[in-house]
């Protein structure tokens, strides 16, 4: 089958992680969109999400915490014709990343960007993340997180995001059909996957997320207010679901040099171009 | 021959320079165009020195014959280099000169500009002026206008007037001051700045990505690249700062195209995680490292050489990269070519390294051949390699075959920023650790054969050597030109290569018993230091300098003169 | 004058830029507030914005690119008696500095931070900044700007910022005001102020400022998502004023150790610290 | 006399670890504890080795007496270390030993824990079963457990009773297995790994904010600054990235208080723009770089000493720094206090290398002086400071007195990023600059001045001498002395101060003519090549490690005598 021929044995996460069900549904998601699986290209920083990339027998770019963004942006226009997925921790994306974060949405390349949220720093052993709920206490918050936590939606809403989604990994029909949607949309597509961290985070468990999550009904995706209010709801409500979904035009769509086959391709002989000095003589 | 035009920024220094240095060029003169300017957009003080000559002159000299003082305090400022038969055209409109000076040439120029079709061509008028001066009549110079304004209506008539009204007013005054020696018969030559030329080596190299944040002196280059980019195989994008930029330069390099980003310390500082991770992924990288005076944000748009040390030691960890560096614009077209083919037969990243002196000095050169340019991508043949792929295999070389991710179904290529094994996935066990670090410093032994040893220029049998590396090369040739012509027996030893050091020459060189000197715009010695480690060979003298201002020919002779 | 005491008699800015203005609404706030001028820390970053502790007479720290604000974060640690207050460009602020931006917010430092919106980068000759208009050439941008321009209002909003305003350097007594309300707001304050750069921003000169910014009338700046609404405002009417204020706690207030005395001020002796060996015996 | 804990990530070797090692200092013996743990918080294979003895040993041992195996796989991997009279502890309700194996000592850790109140306490079982083995009561560890648990109301008790199960299971099969020599009458010393001794030195020398980010392995001294936070004097706050951490720093710094970062070399690389920052503002800073293999993320939670090139010259243009090390627990304690009172003495950045090896290992040491610190702010006297007051005033030692923002009405104190005028003004004039390069760079006299030599142990008159830095002390002490107790002359030489490198010491013994071996945790011989380009001294052999694991004394010792 597809998807198990993508999955390898071995893992270094902590059984029962919330990472697993990410993993599935990637895999799931890549198959049935009958993608060709030697185009795909999986861009990750560091962290246990972003040991993805060795989990999936897909081509990758696993580059340094925090930097999964800009790799996955150069690569896409150094060859549009991979799909290009990144996968990275909210550590990585919204903390060390978060300017990255900033300006790839508005540049808006077509990849999609799967955060698997565990709202805690998990390969660090569990030091507030940007989305550490107020009260946490950890090794370096000793005295409870105080910073509010960081909202990625509402955040990529007002940076004008075209795809903003949230699901989570205990819904993996729902993330699934996310990604699904996320690969397939035109641009840059963010999914924000509540990830259970069992090792390190006591109070955002499976079944605080099960409890709480709900899908979102009746919900025009194209009206960005309502997409706004939506993402300032997080409490005993937490939607799911597309938040937001209007494509513009791509980051790609923008350059002459993107329009046609992709650079990687093209043939090149220095020669052909002696007549570049002739502005100089 | 020295044509100095200074005044505030903003006030067009650039367009006169650029004007003459062209015209100049063309009339079969070789020129040399350095400039000094403040970090500031108008005001301050700027100049443009043009020196000209029938050859191409090395670099700049201290006295003007011609001073173009577009405000008062230019005259103030350089009269003191100005000389005796030297004269100074200023606009009698904006200030007078003060008494005793009797060298003025005033002439109108916005006056007559304005007459012309608009205060704006005032450099034209300028430009005019210093042709009468020299002697030369306007015909080159109106071409060169024609072409320059091709795109906007009626400028080029406009500007040609201005040009003859200036040419006219001068002459009146001065007729022909300074006598050119006729021109040699060159044939078609370029007149291009450091930025320029590096952009263009950059385009000519096939590079196809180009992420970058502005930073001074190394924005030129992606101004070139940027303004090509419409028509060429090329992206240009500016990154939100220097470390998205070099790691998405490494992503469109891993993907498989030419890439590069461009930088000054500052910036170069912000990429050094990233610079360790081309080394550790085996991603092929140019980065242009352009120097300004440090530490911080230093003296923005003066000249140093204070990032030699960082540049072979910046990132953590260990792995192999080269260092090259631009000498002069004849020599780095090709060198900077070089570096994009060892970045890729390597698979390590590779720096270049200019300056600000490098970046907007403009010279008068012989045109540039293409066919010398190599563009070899070192990429495995997707039938002709193993299955499965391992983008780390293991060699002798150390280089692994690289594969593209994308080009062969049912391949993974996976690049990876832990310690990895030959597919690229983590490890942690100390055998493969081992196994890779050798890998990866094995490429160091291919890499040193690679290294051009340093060009070697004057006396065959000197008594003294003076050593540079870089953009000092003009300086430090004309030094040794003029302590020969001295009669002292002095040579150039100068490094391009910069990493791994070549040493041959230099031991065989020095085993001679000449006094060395190690010439350096620094104030530490980093090319002093590195000779010393590499070889054991100390210079018995450095000369340093470090106030952000490019070397003359003379200071540095002088200085050598202290000591033989 | 007090003020007039402030202003260094030189600078390198362009003859009318905009940054004048708001060197004098500056000098014109602080004096008003009736502030201990040497309590008073400038911190910039590098840009022509950020040349302002340079023209006014007044304790600085004149950082990198990028970086003005965490060094104001620390110095008010260090001394809570300091006012510390960040002047940066633009492309300090949101673009090179853009995650300092959007954490400092969350950190909610008792800091006012006033940045200078050219909306291009100045000092190194007409690049676009985070906030350059679509379609603007420049030297880099050669085929215009394609990036949706960043809201500074909008951003900051997302992240809970308490304090949020926008005004003009052309309208000084306005700037004046917005620029006492940041420094008297207990926690971090944003002006985002347009200034026009007559150098390199075309677009965005003086008049074309002039007659679209309108001062904001009848709005609650107690109310989020009022705020919102008019922080998505820009085009033929640009409205200036608080968009929002409402203090929470500041960075400062969840720390016991800078309740009382500021640090800088308390004596120290090693020798006093002898029990933190006792838990390892 | 060695235990050797094994087991999966989260197993708990840690804490077993940690009771026996406190447990057996107060008896009155010495412990070594070191870490070898994976990237992971699950799973894979870590283990903790503990070596026990009369005084505290240096460093890590092979032989393995007692291994407590907490699964089967730590059975497998280590059984070829373990003594042929070597005992094995582990539960046989998980696993059995295979069918020759005769060393088992089955303890039902976990059904022992249940029956004292939980499974969770399976790790104190085996801390009896394993006092039993080495023939010791529980008095002590259950002493230690009461006040462990003094806040936890009833875990006390439950321990103890866990404790003692353990320890009679293990009595009844093997009664005293181990025969440790009597205990030394030491008195009270403490048993301290490396982050938290470089938290105390911290805390002890009065620093007032930690900006940091989470970095494996600089972590631990946040941890322990954090959890301090609520009764000290102390800010910990954790920063967005490194370059917040450092520019934060720096700014709590110049507004007057101690101020440090730490982070390991990826994090390390993201600041040295703030490094160089320092440099120019001439703002105090301590960084404590905790190294790990690299490049890129390498090995996250091993050991390695490959950044001390990147620490001496990373950060772009030229200013001073120091770079110290630290070498063990009763040396780095005052070294880190020493780079608090340089980096204030000479307004400089001062870097203090650590690295995963030093930081993860715990030891028995005396108490600690805390009278040795020092608190030397060197800030001015704002009533003798000459006014207007000058931040950068020129000064013959290049020291310029320090006022704080804030402190003196009417007085301005401006630091600057560009290069300045005294009075922190941005200048473009060469000639400020020359003078402003002269001044920083003059500090680097006194600072070294103030260099400490290096270490000198062993025979007086060696025919072998090993040099080495930081955290090898142990195992290099320990291999002279090996090589010594096998009649060998041989002697170390050690350095802590590493920059400006102190070089009488090592100019004067190696001109002894012994043969030189530098030892280090790299794959380039970093500190072999400073000692070159600082003496001219050439260390016959380089012996090297660079797979992630500390050197042990044997393996040096059997590399040395390969050459002798
Ligand atoms: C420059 C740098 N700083 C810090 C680290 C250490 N580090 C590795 S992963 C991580 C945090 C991971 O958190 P997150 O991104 O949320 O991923 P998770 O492990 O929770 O999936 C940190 C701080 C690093 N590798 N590089
Ligand atoms: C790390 C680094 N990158 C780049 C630069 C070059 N640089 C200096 S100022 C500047 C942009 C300034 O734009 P902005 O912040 O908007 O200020 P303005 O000049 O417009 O006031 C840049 C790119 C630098 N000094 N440091
Ligand atoms: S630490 Fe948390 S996020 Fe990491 S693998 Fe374990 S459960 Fe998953
Ligand atoms: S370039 Fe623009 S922002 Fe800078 S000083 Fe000139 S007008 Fe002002
Ligand atoms: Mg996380
Ligand atoms: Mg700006």
């Amino acid at each position: 089958m597809c998807k198990n021929a993508l999955l390898t044995a071995e893992t270094a996460w902590c059984p029962g992680c919330g990472n697993f069900g990410i993993r599935e549904a990637l895999a799931e998601a890549v198959c049935e969109l009958g993608l060709p699986l030697h185009r795909i290209l999986l861009c990750s920083g560091i962290g246990q999400a972003a040991k993805l990339p060795h989990y999936l027998r897909l081509s990758g770019f696993n580059g340094l915490h925090g930097r999964a963004l800009p790799p996955a942006v150069g690569a896409k226009a150094a060859n549009t014709a991979l799909v290009v997925i990144v996968a990275s921790g909210d550590g990585d994306t919204y903390g060390e990343g978060g300017n990255h974060f900033l300006h790839t949405i508005r540049r808006n390349p077509d990849i999609a960007h799967f955060v698997h949220n565990n709202q805690v720093y998990g390969l660090t052993k569990g030091q507030a993340s940007p989305t550490s709920e107020p009260g946490m206490v950890t090794g370096v918050q000793t005295m409870g997180v105080t910073l509010p936590p960081f909202n990625p939606l509402l955040v990529a809403l007002s940076l004008g995001a075209g795809f903003v989604a949230r699901s989570f990994s205990g819904e993996q029909e729902h993330l699934k059909e996310m990604m699904k949607a996320a690969i397939s949309f035109p641009g840059y597509a963010l999914v924000d996957i509540l990830q259970p961290c069992v090792s390190f985070n006591k109070i955002n468990t499976f079944s605080w997320y099960r409890k709480r999550v709900k899908k979102i009904q009746n919900h025009d995706p194209t009206d960005w207010r309502a997409a706004a209010d939506l993402a300032r709801r997080w409490g005993e409500e937490i939607p799911i679901g597309i938040f937001y979904s209007a494509p513009r035009p791509t980051f790609e769509s923008h350059f002459p040099a993107l329009r046609g086959t992709p650079l990687v391709e093209l043939p090149f002989d220095p020669s052909s171009l002696s007549h570049l000095q002739d502005e100089f003589f | 021959m020295n044509i100095l035009i200074g005044g505030a920024a903003g006030q067009g220094m650039d367009t006169i320079g650029h004007l003459l240095g062209r015209t100049l060029s063309r009339e079969g003169y070789g020129v040399l165009l350095t400039k000094d300017y403040m970090s500031r957009v108008r005001g301050g003080h700027n100049f443009t020195r043009l020196r000209v000559d029938t050859e191409t002159p090395w670099s700049a000299t201290f006295t003007t014959h011609i001073l173009v003082a577009l405000n008062e305090e230019t005259y103030h400022l350089h009269r003191g280099t100005l000389a005796e038969s030297g004269r100074i055209i200023h606009d009698p409109g904006f200030f007078a000169l003060p008494a005793p000076e009797t060298r003025g040439v005033p002439v109108s120029l916005q006056a007559l500009a304005k007459e012309a079709g608009g205060a704006i061509m005032s450099n034209t008028v300028a430009c005019g002026a210093v042709l009468a001066l020299l002697g030369l009549d306007t015909t080159t110079m109106q071409e060169l206008l024609k072409e320059e304004f091709a795109a906007k209506e009626g400028m080029a008539e406009k500007n040609t007037a201005a040009l003859q009204a200036g040419h006219a007013a001068a002459a009146a005054l001065c007729g022909r001051c300074f006598l050119l020696p006729p021109a040699n018969k060159n044939g078609r030559r370029l007149f291009i700045d450091g930025n320029s030329l590096l952009g263009m080596a950059v385009l000519a190299s096939g590079v196809r990505f180009l992420s970058a944040y502005p930073m001074t002196p190394a924005t030129g280059i992606m101004n070139y690249l940027a303004a090509r980019q419409a028509s060429h195989h090329l992206v240009v994008e500016q990154a939100e700062d220097e470390i998205a930029a070099i790691n998405m330069a490494l992503g469109a390099s891993f993907a498989g195209v030419r890439a590069m980003t461009s930088t000054s310390g500052g910036g170069f500082a912000l990429m050094v995680e990233g610079l360790s991770l081309a080394g550790m992924t085996e991603t092929p990288l140019v980065i242009v490292l352009a120097m300004r005076p440090g530490p911080a944000t230093g003296l923005p748009t003066r000249t140093e050489q204070g990032d030699l040390d960082f540049a072979l030691y910046g990132g953590h960890g260990e792995f192999p990269r080269a260092v090259l560096a631009a000498t002069h614009p004849g020599d780095a077209f090709y060198r900077l070519n070089k570096a994009f083919n060892l970045a890729d037969k390597y698979q390590i990243p590779v720096l270049f390294l200019s300056d600000q002196h490098f970046a907007d000095t403009a010279r008068t050169i012989p045109p540039l051949d293409f066919s010398r340019l190599a563009y070899h991508r070192h990429l495995a043949d997707p039938d002709n390699t193993e299955k499965p792929y391992r983008r780390y295999r293991l060699t002798a070389s150390g280089i692994s075959p690289r594969l593209l991710p994308g080009a062969v179904p049912g391949e993974v290529v996976l690049a990876d920023s832990d310690e990895h094994d030959e597919d690229g996935h983590i490890i942690e066990d100390a055998a493969t650790r081992r196994l890779m670090v050798e890998k990866r410093l094995r490429k160091s032994a291919g890499l040193a054969a690679e290294m051009e040893e340093p060009e070697i220029y004057g006396d065959s049998a000197p008594e003294s050597v003076l050593v540079g590396f870089g953009s000092t090369y003009g300086a430090l040739r004309e030094a040794v030109d003029i302590l020969r012509r001295d009669g002292h027996k002095a040579a150039l030893l100068h490094f391009a290569d910069l990493w791994p050091l070549p040493v041959a020459t230099v031991r065989r060189v020095l085993a001679g018993g000449a006094k060395s000197f190690c010439v350096e715009q620094n104030a530490t010695a980093q090319l002093a230091r590195l000779l010393f480690r590499q070889t054991g060979l100390k210079a018995d003298h450095n000369i340093l300098k470090y106030d952000g201002r490019p070397f003359l020919a003379e200071e540095i002779a002088a200085e050598v003169n202290k000591h033989v």
